[in-house]
């Protein structure tokens, strides 16, 4: 079932909106993607409607948002596959969700000289946590390097496993659009006796994602990428990991008891939940997910691979040499992100010049510093795509590039 | 959108084809300061040399956006042979131009090519692009007194 | 100028909401406020008109983004008073505020035996971050006692603070709606070498606030409880304090650099937001606070003074003796909280039953367990007054108390 | 809001102000367990004494809201002198009568007072209160199980 693209962007209200009284063409969903009227007006019926604060109130509307908040975070469970909803725990994103995870298991589980593993293609979300509690607990950081064309390169991942407490990898790149084979890599550390995490800040919104078929035993995404609210993300663990973790923020809510000598913790999924829950974000998120499942997650993933099998393809034709895209060039092995280089046109200049067309854009490091340094550039332009795009948006991209040649004359 | 043309004029996509005063000088007796604008990346590497409280050279090199390696290359062309003093108050008025009430036509005027960075403000977050240099330069200077 | 209370209430959807085809009258401010139009729309349109990231994208609407969350910033520090917008470090709520400052300043800062000063009236969230570091480092916490009359006994103070490193305090108890003498306590610890925090969680939204006034290093907030949305709190802190503590969640914005090797952090305020922020939830805190500001606190805290003191007569003209009150009795030294205990009833069944008649207060210990310890009880039902309560709320709060009667027969 | 009337019946109100079997037991041969909702701060104590697989004495202490403890009261009276198994027995059939799907009105008669609880359900957040006791009594089962 092709997805009806026309239909879908009449669901998002940025999207009718004039720019310089021309349409505009949102292609930085890797960044943020935008909201349908379904996760704007649920949010919206909470505030309206119903307001209240959850857990504890003996009243209406305090109830209802109780059973809000419990719907939504079965709805989570369900959309990513995890055996228990109190294994989902939400957090304001996913940077967030990798703090708790790094801090709180690593600062209980890291010693001197133990090794963490990472990749050269992780977003800073899940490389500066590491290197806090690294520094904190005098442990080792190693790299699973990556190819040329931007794929992990497991050559040698037996020895760099090796001794590893903890691995971590993201499962899409943010920059190259890379599906990285977690199931493979999850396999192998856990032989090697390590715990395994995946970032699926890129993954979970545009595949249909099953936790347990990953293989892992931690996993981080983030609402706003997947049509939901900002200030709202989600770590998943399992309930043993969970469990035995201590906690990492203090406060209401993540307690059993509290007496001036010291506290006990309350059960899942409270224990990680301090403080007045951002409800009305985790309601957001919920009518996201019941978005994506209306789509259907399989055609979601078929659209976006056709569509990026068309805009690679028309990038090629249109620019040849003259543009360099990086990533695999195989459709079925990455997301719908075009991080290009055109000409010696300067990525933020690309940006603007696209701009001007409102062709919408990121230009930048994508918070990939180390992966871009490892690649021997500065900074890319990435444009990306999700359910409301269509091939009208990557023509119009392919099109505005060439609006740099008037200007640089190249 | 405010026209491209503002922000892209001939003489500044000419700094960043052809930049001028590109290099590095020795330090010392140059002093060496690096600058980075954290969000786009753009990279700055500032050298000057003062003697008798004059900038006697200055070299350059950045990687960058068209508007940080275009303003790079004009600052050093403005500040070369200029007194410490001068350049500091060019400093100052260049953040000016770039940041502060409308400038006004005559001042303008006097900065000569630098003025062709006024279109920048049509676009504030390029603004840190244009000024990057700028800020670098007045650290280099500080280095320098210091090292004096 | 008095507030115009029947205006007031036509800004909130929720409160003219009908349950059981009967008005509802909403008591748990202090639990959590309702939200005006001006705050839920400022979201949406924000969603519906303009949805970005902020920060890196050179487009039009994450130009918006960006300008809309630094002109929130500069609104919450205009409202408290802070010096420097940049020194409003936006959080998820005020319990990651506190667990900002107590873990990153506290693991830097604090040692074996280092002395943390706490009061016996503090919520959950201005405790456990605090019992968490002082028992990773060996620190010892030390807790300024309360009297009869739930008010800080000041008595012993120099001694609680010789050799204190850090004080921190609640400006006004969710409890007891004591306001505190923030100034006094931060002055003589400053005296003392501490640094000094305060928790404004309850004070913020009820009394015009000048951190300066308050004399102290550290404040913390949260949106949900001031007319703003779920998923936004603030830390505020000095500029020097700030700058010389390490960061606490690390990732993406929060930097300067990333290599392998390590990172350096970005400046004020971005070092402290990591990843995504909460968007949304900055601007509708924007919204929120201009809301208030066009009510007038001072005209607020005059129009909860006198409903204040209008409920304490008209409980105690009702019930006598069968009513107990906490808190301190003179209306001006306390907020518009009353936290009752009536006949033998337990505050759970009293909200209960408050809540057939459709008012909605809260009964529980309130996330403060080793208060309602100090003071022997295990929990009290408390009611809440905020803009939107007048006399009409108090009047139907009281009548509504004697329904125990029926059911109970005491 | 569904009415109080099904909440606060006559018979919890009694048991919540004329609590049965009030009191400590000596530890051993009793066993000893708390429990206590985090949320509400409701607190139980249930001692129990098992004789060859026999309830031979119980007693119950608590502080908390009508519907922990006039629960608590009312297993208190419910279990004692039963067989282990059948308490066990109970303790399913009691917490599906408050969770599950509708109790069958024959099932429910048969728990005796105890069915007057079924009104809770109407209650959603205050289920837990009325399952409190009976989660501890299954915790002070096992330990009485491990003591044996
Ligand atoms: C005094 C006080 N401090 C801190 C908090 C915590 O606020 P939040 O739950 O929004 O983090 C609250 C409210 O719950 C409070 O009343
Ligand atoms: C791969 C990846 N990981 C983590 C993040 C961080 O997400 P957030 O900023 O919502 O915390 C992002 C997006 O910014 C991402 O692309």
């Amino acid at each position: 079932m092709a997805l009806d693209v026309a239909a879908i962007k009449a669901d998002f209200p940025v999207l009718a909106r004039l720019v310089d009284g021309q349409p505009i063409h949102y292609m930085d969903s890797a960044a943020s993607s935008q909201k349908p009227t379904a996760v704007i007006d649920a949010m919206e019926n909470y505030y309206r409607n119903g307001y209240a604060s959850v857990n504890r109130g003996a009243y209406q509307l305090a109830r209802e948002a109780t059973q809000a908040v419990d719907a939504a975070r079965t709805a989570v469970a369900r959309f990513i596959g995890a055996p228990h909803a109190h294994e989902v725990i939400f957090t304001k994103n996913a940077t967030e969700s990798m703090n708790l995870f790094a801090q709180a298991w690593g600062r209980a589980n890291l010693g001197a000289g133990d090794v963490i593993v990472l990749t050269e293609m992780e977003h800073h979300a899940n490389i500066v946590p590491w290197q806090m509690v690294a520094a904190e607990k005098g442990s080792e950081i190693r790299w699973i390097p990556i190819t040329e064309s931007g794929e992990l390169d497991l050559t040698d991942l037996d020895r760099i496993l090796d001794g590893a407490k903890v691995v971590s990898v993201s499962a899409m790149s943010n920059v190259l659009g890379t599906i990285n084979p977690v199931r493979r890599i999850a396999d192998a550390a856990h032989a090697a006796g390590a715990v395994v995490a995946a970032d699926g800040s890129q993954y979970v919104p545009h595949l249909p994602t099953d936790v347990v078929e990953l293989g892992v035993d931690v996993f981080v995404f983030t609402g706003h990428k997947m049509l939901g609210p900002t200030g709202v993300g989600v770590l998943w663990g399992t309930t043993e990991l969970l469990d035995a973790m201590p906690p990492f923020l203090g406060g209401g809510d993540m307690i059993l008891t509290v007496t001036k000598e010291g506290f006990t913790t309350n059960e899942l999924p409270h224990k990680f939940e301090a403080g007045t829950p951002n409800i009305a974000e985790i309601i957001g998120l919920g009518a996201a997910v019941e978005y994506l499942e209306g789509l259907g997650m399989e055609a979601i993933r078929e659209h976006e691979v056709s569509l990026t099998a068309y805009g690679l393809r028309a990038l090629k034709e249109a620019y040849g040499d003259d543009i360099r895209i990086h990533g695999p060039s195989e459709p079925a092995n990455r997301g719908g992100i075009f991080s290009v280089e055109y000409k010696d046109v300067h990525p933020h200049d690309l940006g603007q010049i696209l701009d001007s067309h409102n062709v919408y854009v990121r230009a930048g490091h994508h918070c990939a510093k180390p992966l871009l340094q490892t690649m021997g550039i500065q900074a890319s332009a990435r444009a990306s795509v999700y359910v409301y795009n269509d091939e009208s948006d990557i023509d119009a991209f392919v099109a505005a590039l060439a609006g740099a040649d008037d200007i640089f004359g190249f | 959108m405010a026209g491209l043309e503002d922000l892209y004029k001939e003489i500044i996509v000419d700094h960043y084809k052809n930049p001028r005063n590109k290099g590095t000088l020795p330090t010392p007796p140059a002093v060496e300061e690096p600058g980075t604008n954290p969000y786009c990346g753009d990279e700055v590497v500032v050298y000057v040399q003062v003697d008798d409280g004059v900038v006697s050279d200055v070299a350059v090199e950045g990687r960058g956006c068209s508007i940080s390696q275009a303003s790079l290359s004009m600052m050093s062309e403005a500040i070369k042979g200029k007194p410490v003093e001068e350049v500091r108050g060019l400093i100052d008025e260049f953040k000016e131009m770039m940041t502060g009430a409308e400038p006004d036509a005559g001042d303008v005027m006097k900065k000569g090519e630098l003025a062709a960075l006024t279109g920048v403000r049509k676009f504030p977050d390029r603004i840190k692009c244009a000024i990057l240099s700028w800020n670098t330069l007045g650290q280099a200077l500080d280095k320098s007194d210091d090292n004096a």
